[in-house]
């Protein structure tokens, strides 16, 4: 499967999502060496039965395991990245933006739509680590501020998946933009009494949780994710520090207060559809 | 995925290179005097010119935001520590009299010799500077005080205390809080805009840059070493992503810039600093008539419209 | 000073003397229930009732605020952390649905088993158990739910690091936050009321009490040790200043006393559970209908008329 | 000079502001021992020339030290403590109230009043460690809170000097309500646009450093002012922690980020001008 660039200084030594491509087949577990065929992992929705390991989870995928069948309705697929700064380092960016589609067979690294969860009415927003590393540019930005204002005009929440390696360095200075961009959805969102429900899947980093994601009225991790503002890479080689073994990670996480919980991936959808409840009542 | 995909593909991406650079932002109004230097500025400008505002906005004679608060603001007074954990050195808050009038100051601030410079940790913030700033921020809307920030910092602190004292977390309640505020708001990178770290005090009204300063999603040695995989590439980095302040004003991201003496700040404080207070007490003038729900809302609207993007 | 002044001293001490008991709050309305409770508990409350209070508020079967939770709040939904430091396991908060309705509630947590005990800290919190319950507190109030409290605490955890990270500063912010809350509050003492960690998350529209909870100022121990020089005397302590329900009431400092079912909320934990839902709903019924601005003002004006003092 | 009974279970046992009678002179230096006559303290604000170490300052003294001369308008002197439980330990309430006014020529342990510091009108809320442990019962609440409302009716800032062992506990619980209450006048004054500049002297313990003192927009603290919820005995008693030897103070504090800073005593007046004047120009 094609890896996007990570792309924040910040966030670009990450342990990948998954291992690169020829060390192991993506369907061998990493936490005990076990090997499933995709429908078997796809029916355990990528939870090893064996050792409890979270693989990966692509957005239409996740769109599936967490809503109810036939309820999702895709808003904004027509947004997609533009090349403002004819950006072109070893290639040029369109030509990234085209393998990662192709890849993919997504727009870009973010899917918004309408659904229910348990017959409750939200919006969706889910990320796709496998579009250039979830990483968010212009398109990602207004495709998730299009969801606040798509939720608060519904009276909905708001469920975010997120799953990055941070701000698209390629659209430079305008995706760090992206940042105040969507918090500023987020408060319009807020400000018609709409929620937001942040689920953090491995990894979120960067400038992704240094925007909506950390800014849920409830934020819950996926056990073992990793959620910092600077890669583990980065840290250890700047501060020389050694890092503790969890650095980063969703455990390390909950015990220092930045997580309300972490759900085990059968759980989210029931633990969702109990918030989408409570936040729907008055 | 057949050929037909393919060539669908192909044929967008033809599209995307030929794009012409749009502005994600309306680009308000300016003092004459900003526009006759932006002038000057306009026009192709290379790769070497950009490389000299980089190293520009890092000359280590370059004033910092305690030499433009010892110049700008009268009966500065320093406010002190999140009320949780600590006192960060490398961000700076404080109440101070701008030509007359109260105003709260939130800044980056670096250090010029190696102890003050370790001592504020090269203005690289942790969670705790962010939260002082935040608590300044707060401090500013009780009372309607006007709140301007100068942003110089190459981003924040990336340590293992600081991400588990929520640095992630911290940078985005800043960016919330700025966005929530009342008050007229005014920001100004004064040398390193770097990432988060930075936007993370700069999401203000009006948004400026000084000249030779930069604002960027990355440094342009991280980006080299990410993209060209050779830190040593930083000026072609640079020269790609564009971190100055003219293609900064060209993007829509900032508002204005600010002039500095010929030469760059580092050569005339007390110049660069009347320039800087000049640009400020304009900035804010601009938007002080408003309704502070107006302001706000007007605030909001300006980063949601910035990004630039195709719909297929 | 001489002979006049002292005189006149002692006669104002005798006028002291013969003050009578004053209601330093109007008294708000109760349901009928309630106050076929109070008249059974009213007249002289001897030295030995109070101290029973004192003995079944600590109770160790008495519920604690889980125990409530899982009997009056579907869909509980516990939110943990303060986001920036730890999350304290003495004070719980959460959302759940009240009887239909969404509402966030925040409580002291004590553990009933050694391990539990030691775990939530005896019930006692740290600042940062405070600065989640303000969090809690600020979604309520974000999303117009309506806030409940359960007070269960033997004071705030008096340790170094407690004191290090802010416990005098953390306890008055929360108040000053339930201060400025626009939602319907209600808080209710189900054990232990003490001190200032109590009434950091006390501060609500409606204060109540179950009928064998205590609330104070001091523990009993505490009092003696300082007073008697002798923790021993704790008894005579507790009689002295009144710790239990009926006097609290009488002093204006709660709205309202919750019934328990006879023997103390130990002996049937469904049935105390069930008396409290009763009682939180009913006092919520009270306090919606204002406007928020003027719930706001007329919780402020509850607790500016408390106290006892004398015009000389 | 007498004492008040130090009267919170959480500081009780904290160091008294002066030695016990009888230990040493209160004109001798605990710094460095020297000894100096009164009107040479008075006149060095008793600040020792020598050492630095800052001598405790009764309410009526600091007022002189702070306010412009003759500018001090006593307000709300008619409110008393009265006896609400009957309050008999050793001895009854009563009688701690008239020997503390007899020791201090107090009405209780705080003076409030208008004034102006270098030109700049405000209101003075200065409590006396004297008068029963500085102690606040419901006549410290009463008068603080009119003390904001005084502040908030001029539309000129509230400053308050505190020291205080915490709540009196003779009047039981109502003595916690004082917290809220003090809170709340706080509050009212923010809405009114007003301000609270907090200097906290010391001691500032318990429920005075749980309530009003830690809530001014700028909060100062004089050199080795101990301020702490709990006081070092309890603390060490309870947790059997060995305690840093500056736990509680103002420099500990300003280290963990609870104080703006720390202001020697000759520093006062113009750093409470400067901060007045910059909260009265809009
Ligand atoms: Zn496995
Ligand atoms: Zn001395």
């Amino acid at each position: 499967m094609a890896e996007g660039p990570r792309v924040d200084v910040e966030v670009e030594n990450k342990r990948a999502a998954e291992p690169p491509a020829g060390t192991a087949h993506p369907n061998t577990c990493p936490g005990c060496g076990s090997h499933y065929r995709e429908d078997e992992l796809v029916k355990a929705l990528r939870v090893c039965p064996h050792c409890g390991h979270h693989f990966p989870v692509g957005a239409r995928e996740r769109i599936r395991q967490l809503a109810d069948d036939g309820s999702f309705v895709e808003e904004a697929s027509e947004v997609r990245s533009a090349d403002p700064l004819g950006f072109f380092d070893l290639r040029p960016y369109p030509e990234r933006l085209v393998e990662a589609e192709m890849a993919t067979g997504l727009g870009d690294a973010i899917v918004c739509g309408r659904a229910t969860i348990e017959g409750c009415p939200c919006r969706l927003a889910v990320m796709d680590f496998a579009f250039m590393g979830g990483s968010m540019g212009s398109a990602v930005g207004e495709k998730f501020a299009r969801a606040c204002e798509s939720a608060a005009a519904a009276g909905v929440p708001l469920v975010s998946v997120s799953a990055s390696g941070g701000a698209r360095m390629q659209e430079g200075i305008l995706a760090l933009m992206q940042l105040p961009k969507t918090i500023g959805a987020v408060e319009e969102l807020r400000d018609s009494g709409g929620a937001l429900l942040s689920v953090l899947a491995h990894p979120t980093t960067g400038g992704v949780l240094a925007s909506f994601a950390s800014l849920g009225d409830v934020v819950v991790a996926e056990p073992g994710a990793l959620m910092s503002f600077a890669g583990p890479r980065v840290v250890a080689q700047t501060t020389r520090e050694r890092l503790p073994d969890d650095f980063g990670r969703a455990e390390s996480n909950f015990r220092f207060g930045h997580l309300d919980a972490i759900v085990p991936r059968p759980e989210l959808r029931p633990t969702l559809a109990r918030l989408l409840r409570l936040f729907s009542r008055r | 995925m057949a050929n037909e995909a393919e060539l669908r593909l192909r044929e967008r991406l033809s599209k995307l290179g030929g794009m012409k650079l749009l502005r994600g932002a309306k680009v308000s109004g300016e003092i004459e005097r900003l526009e006759k230097q932006l002038e000057r500025l306009r026009g192709e400008r290379g790769d070497e010119e950009i490389w000299r505002s980089v190293e520009l906005a890092r000359h280590q004679e370059r004033p910092y935001t305690l030499d433009y608060v010892e110049r700008l603001l009268d009966d500065f007074f320093e406010l002190h520590g999140d009320r949780a954990r600590a006192d960060d050195p490398a961000l700076v808050t404080g109440i101070g009299s701008l030509r007359g009038r109260t105003v709260v100051l939130v800044g980056h601030q670096k250090g010029r010799d190696l102890k003050e410079r370790t001592r504020r940790n090269f203005g690289m913030a942790y969670p705790e500077g962010y939260r002082k700033a935040m608590r300044a921020m707060a401090l500013a809307d009780r009372h309607g005080f006007p709140l301007v920030t100068l942003v110089d910092t190459p981003g924040a602190y990336p340590g293992v205390a600081a991400e588990q004292h929520g640095q992630g977390g911290a940078i985005a309640r800043s960016q919330a809080a700025m966005m929530a505020l009342s008050v007229p708001t005014v920001a100004c990178v004064i040398g390193e805009g770097g990432s988060g770290g930075a936007v993370a005090i700069a999401v203000a009204d009006r948004v400026l840059m000084q000249e030779n300063a930069i604002y960027s999603v990355i440094s342009p040695e991280g980006c080299a070493a990410i993209l060209w995989r050779d830190a040593g590439e930083a000026r072609k980095a640079a020269a790609a992503f564009k971190p100055d302040a003219l293609h900064c004003r060209e993007l829509g991201v900032i508002d204005g810039i600010v002039p500095e003496p010929a030469g760059g700040a580092h050569t005339d404080h007390d110049t660069a600093a009347a320039l800087l207070g000049d640009a400020l007490v304009a900035a804010l003038a601009e938007v002080e008539s408003l309704d502070p729900v107006e302001r706000r809302r007007a605030r909001r609207a300006k980063f949601r419209a910035m990004g630039v993007f195709a719909t297929a």
